[in-house]
């Protein structure tokens, strides 16, 4: 048991550090961001992602077929391991690559293939994932956006409905879409996969105003959109189980923004306190620091156990499944506290207090929909309840 | 065994809430939301006023309706309720507490009367950092250094920041160093010397801003050196009366996330029917409960002036702050995406769950003095 | 809003403490207990009782066709609070007398409640109440115990089955008993109550061995038990509706045993600490001091609120409900903190430790069983959901 | 990245694992549970003497198989799956490491090959009262009127009360007060001179003794001074150690209510497929994931030797316990009535986590030990 790379990796770790050293463009704006803000922004996104593609480090597990260097996942969590001591451009791509396009890749021809492949990991397109819709909630079976076969020999396709939730619509080139194709069968085997182009006629995309003041979801709105049948992804009816493929494609969440427990105590020990001579030195503070440093430590260390399955070439196995579900309330909690220690100075939302202050109430103002995203709580422990512990199925999800 | 509301007061609920639900809609609380200008409800601060809210306590001679404290606590757990965007709480639990406490039968009869007629705004500024305008059995004196304002012949120098309601207050109750004494003095705010600023924070429903005072003409609260000790006393009833409030959008969350969880359906039924909604839903109830239960002894010991409001004040506070944060964030979680949208009323009650509870001290300083006091009563 | 009685309720109350001074044995042993251990235990249990009945102090608002003096609630909750400021015997009737006897009496005639009504308030006969079984757990509705009509035209019938969980069995003389009675008809169609004499042949009484080392709960067994026709309650196969009126008999929780905050505060005083002088100097045990006060003063207030809407003659709400739940847990793990702030002594079980400690462990080990009895956490949180939040109604409870 | 057991260590796992299965099952447990005469499980103890566990970290010179501290994080958690009654920590974890540590080569010759043979039992005392043992930042030396053992020319007086296995130990170290040095002894606990009393304790499946010395000649251990300094290391080691225990426990607890909770019904339905129990369970995985992680780097710093040893010592152990605790107790209730009984075994689990999380002082002192190395950490 040690944190040493194999002579492999460590080789490659090398040969990648030294890449990047010489091909970080110096013009990235400084921040890690969550969203994409303003041409110039996206413009520097697009063109680090084409500078890493020409030199096989975008989609670096990719196989030939697709365009990619083959590489294993141990090298891509090097790369990003690497790529991530750098200020480097925001990442628009993510969802597309690892999520999306994978999945159009892999249910398409190779003429689609070409067409998609390498376009996306370039960064010259943008994909989204159209999967949520407003009725169904987490029940992403239950989706209700139609899709009607038109009757004039084309084979074409009409969509109409409403997604919700779609991260980097705005500018994005293209989807995948989850439809309803069936509305007689039960509803898991009633649905079509699609991919389908965002600049068609019909499709308005609006950006949600969300509780934190910002917009980086989007709903999209389809209005009588054709597309051909060779958009068409999986059969008829079995969109079902392509969606679930896509879901699969999740990677390794290793999202580490946001309020943590090293900034709590950066803080408190700037702060007086009613006890003893800065909030550090109280020991409620300070046993409560202790369960956080657990928690995120517990976290970092199950990644690394993740990160030796692949290193050792195995599938990772249901550790990765805790980190959202414990990392969203940690941060929503954690945050909160540091606010009633600030006291009223907490919830002052002007420069000038402590320097964590806005990364407490970002985190703050953030937790909640973290805890929501891409699977709330309740259907994380789900999840894990049946996926991982093998707990009888719940007798409540309806088939209908 | 009577501890309970009165007839009387139970009728005074539901008038005041039917009044309300009109009067201080949630489309009237987001005018002021999406309104970077606008800082109160000015209409509705008027119309309760003409309903004799602000004078609620006040006594007959003063301008007041001469009511008890508990008719107050009914009154603040409806605003609650409500999100009320008006400055009640600085001015009817703070300024005018502090008057009628420790005013000279002059000030009162100055201030009292258009406090009651909504003339006049008040705010209060303590201490001007964490926490330590609450004694501790361990530590009984407040620290000099984080008053922020000094006082030299009726005369104040100084800042008093992050003073909430403090932009649209006509007056204010200072704490001030004076010499080797912390006395309260009273400032007309727009005095010449005064100088505010608007300071944003994470509920934009309620005012907030910076005083600054130079060589500010004050006059005099209460006796030199007595400004932490009647303070203290303020802080004990404001601290109930706050409680009825967050204890009114605790229980507001609670029936927004019931509602929503019986009409949303996912997986074919309604959410509410599943157990995690269920449970996590009766967590928030007890929660509420039980801050319901220490708010209304509060209310007594409020209502009685008794011996035992420190404790009673701290524990309904206490109780009503984590009810408040609590059920404000499993409401959002419940509603689901929704809930995370600006257009949602979520947020609005996990924002002002935040101001409250960090308000007048937090909870932390509140545990302490609620088991300072305790230790004291056990070692009788 | 105050804590005063009443005219009325000030006048009863100073009578029952004048009659209690007066009449409180000396010979009580000593401490509340939660069972009846030994004979000579049994007979001053016996010998209270029947002293309460002579006054018209047992079971003060049974109304007088059942034998009782008609009293009201609150006369009821008074003589309670003040009884419980003297030490008196143990209560081993009090079970029967609030949920076993009066389904007895509301659903017998003149002749059975007089046979039953007076012995049973007087002392003379012990009741326990037979519902839970040991497959059917949490669910009520699913008794098998057999119950079937003889042949032999006595209209007797024949009961077969296992009871479980039954305080006071072993002294018990009677039982309420819910069985099944129609195998076809959908679970909760098709059970019938009786009452069962637990002297009569096949029934067998054994004390289950908790893991508290104590026994308070029994196991019953019946083979063949013959009982006859007038010891039916309620119509047959209407035996569910007449078992959820039993259930809502059950009294106001108002069991004060167990380590509290106070017991915290106590031991912490005198207790060395890494912090400061004592371990009640340490921030992080006041502040957890703090949390279980506001519960326990939470839950006497609540009470009070009980209180006061039976003193203004109204049925409590359902504040009542959070009770057990909200203490049970508060037991556990106060207790369990107790024990670590004392370190390796806390789990010691002898003599001569800080002197609240074997309270603590007592509560430590009766806790997970207070979790269980009389309602699990997670049926209760049901119940409050559905009859309090009035969610919609678990689709997953089966009605088979 | 390697952080995980090598296939050897997984293949070592899944033998023990089989051993135990057999040579500790819980019917033999509860010959100790409930013999009041029994101590501890003298067979298995032979058992895995033959099989050199004993002796797993200890030099091959010494009598033992030098294998890593791996093999033995290994061991102890599957040990801690079964609970067994055996006095493997104390002699193993704390008077072998104490030993190896600290001893000198004759001592080293003398002890570790009885150790690894299965004759000889040891226990360690340290302080004899709350904690005191952990130095901290803020105040490095352990108070002295808690060690309880006064040493003069070696000769040891006075008393050490509630030695975990002390009454079945052969010898101890004892930390004794040597003029205004704190110091190490061994002790031939049947020499002339000691006095055992057995001490109950909520698990009575381990053994507890009081040690009461007159005039009891030992054997220094370690230089004049050093006692509390090398029992630190000797309790950071520990503490991985009994962490990987209290993870083993806590797995199994969260296997046992699985395993009840898909087998029992209730309401027609296997309680399995209930929210409240599904929910219920992985709260319970989370804790454990999260102890496991940090049990993880715990027994990379331990077998490492490495700087960071007292903060993963400290995460571990803090994690685990908390883990252990949470799933001892959700075992019980997931059981309901049966969980409740003396027959299930739940209790036994119950009763082990109170009684490891508090044997070498509790989490709220190793909370405190990280924290101040945090601290510490940061400042650099």
């Amino acid at each position: 048991m040690d944190f040493e790379d194999s002579e492999d990796e460590a080789n490659y770790r090398a040969v990648v550090r030294t890449w990047l050293e010489a091909n970080v463009p110096n013009d990235a704006n400084g921040k890690h961001r969550r969203g994409v803000e303003g041409s110039e922004s996206l413009r520097s996104a697009r063109s680090w992602q084409a500078r890493k593609a020409s030199a096989g480090y975008a989609c670096i597990h990719w196989p030939r077929e697709w365009g990619g260097p083959a590489g294993t996942p141990i090298q891509s969590v090097i790369f990003h391991q690497e790529e991530s001591k750098f200020v480097t451009p925001p990442n628009p791509f993510h969802i597309g690559l690892n999520m999306s396009v994978p999945t159009v890749l892999a249910f398409s021809d190779q003429k689609t293939r070409e067409r998609f492949g390498f376009s996306a990991m370039n960064g010259d397109e943008i994909w989204c994932q159209l999967f949520s819709e407003p009725s169904g909630g987490s029940d992403l079976a239950a989706a209700r956006t139609r899709v009607r076969k038109t009757q004039d020999g084309t084979g074409d396709w009409i969509i109409n409905g409403q997604k919700v939730w779609t991260s980097f619509a705005h500018i994005a080139d293209f989807g995948l879409i989850l439809c309803r194709s069936n509305t007689d069968a039960p509803k898991h085997n009633g649905l079509t996969m699609f991919w389908v182009d965002l600049r068609s006629q019909g499709v308005e995309v609006r950006p949600i105003h969300e509780m934190n003041g910002s917009s980086t979801f989007n709903e999209v709105f389809f209005t009588d959109v054709r597309i051909s049948d060779n958009q068409r992804l999986g059969p008829v009816d079995g969109g079902w189980k392509v969606a679930v493929q896509t879901l699969m494609n999740e990677r390794l969440q290793s999202d580490s923004s946001g309020a943590d427990w090293i900034d709590v105590l950066k803080m408190a020990r700037r702060l007086p306190s009613i006890y003893g001579k800065s909030a550090l030195q109280n020991p409620a503070v300070r046993q409560q620091l202790a369960q956080w440093y657990i928690q995120s430590e517990g976290l970092k260390h199950t990644r690394n156990r993740v990160i030796t399955a692949l290193s050792r070439g195995h599938t990772p196995g249901p550790e990765n499944s805790i980190m959202k579900l414990v990392r969203a309330s940690q941060m929503q909690d954690l945050s909160h506290a540091a606010i009633e220690i600030m006291g009223r100075f907490g919830v002052v939302d002007e420069a000038g207090g402590p320097e964590e202050r806005s990364l407490f109430q970002d985190s703050l103002m953030w937790a909640p929909g973290l805890r929501i995203a891409g699977g709330t709580d309740e259907i994380l422990r789900n999840i894990i309840a049946e996926r991982v512990l093998r707990l009888p199925r719940d007798a409540s999800h309806d088939k209908s | 065994m009577n501890f309970d509301f009165s007839d009387d007061q139970k009728a005074l609920r539901n008038q005041s809430r039917r009044f309300l639900e009109t009067a201080c809609s949630m489309q009237r609380l987001r005018r002021i939301l999406d309104n970077n200008e606008a800082t109160y409800d000015r209409e509705l601060w008027k119309s309760i006023a003409e309903q004799g809210w602000l004078g609620a306590c006040i006594r007959e001679e003063h301008g007041g309706l001469g009511l008890s404290h508990l008719e107050l606590c009914v009154l603040s757990e409806e605003l609650g309720r409500v999100l009320a965007p008006i400055p009640f709480a600085s001015t009817v639990y703070l300024f005018a507490e502090a008057l009628m406490l420790a005013g000279s039968e002059d000030q009162k009869l100055s201030y009292l009367p258009r406090i009651a007629r909504g003339d006049l705004i008040g705010a209060v500024a303590g201490d001007d950092w964490i926490g330590s305008i609450i004694p501790l059995a361990q530590n009984r004196r407040t620290s000099f250094d984080n008053v922020g304002v000094t006082a030299q012949d009726c005369r104040l120098n100084g800042i008093k920041s992050a003073v909430i309601d403090g932009g649209i207050a006509d007056a204010g109750i200072v704490l001030a160093r004076e010499q080797d004494l912390l006395s309260l003095f009273i400032v007309n705010l727009n005095a010449k010397g005064v100088a505010r600023k608007k300071v944003r924070t994470l509920d934009p429903t309620r005012d907030c801003a910076q005083w600054q005072f130079g060589e500010v003409l004050a006059e005099r609260l209460g006796r030199p050196g007595q400004g932490s000790k009647i303070l203290e006393t303020v802080f004990d009833k404001a601290a109930v009366l706050i409680a009825f409030e967050q204890l009114g959008g605790a229980d507001r969350c609670l029936e927004m996330a019931g509602l929503y969880a019986a009409d949303r359906y996912a997986f074919g039924k309604p959410i509410g029917s599943f157990q995690a909604i269920k449970h996590k839903l009766v967590d928030v109830f007890v929660k509420n409960e039980l801050a319901r239960a220490n708010c209304y002894f509060g209310a007594w010991a409020l209502n009685t002036n008794a011996i035992q409001l420190p404790i009673a004040a701290s524990a309904a506070r206490v109780a009503a702050s984590d009810a408040f944060w609590h059920a404000s964030k499993e409401n959002i979680q419940t509603h689901g995406g929704i809930g995370y949208t600006w257009e949602s009323d979520c947020h609005l009650f996990y924002r002002r769950a935040c101001l409250l509870s960090t308000a007048i001290a937090s909870p932390e300083i509140w545990k302490e003095r609620l088991v300072s006091h305790l230790e004291y009563q056990a070692e009788e």
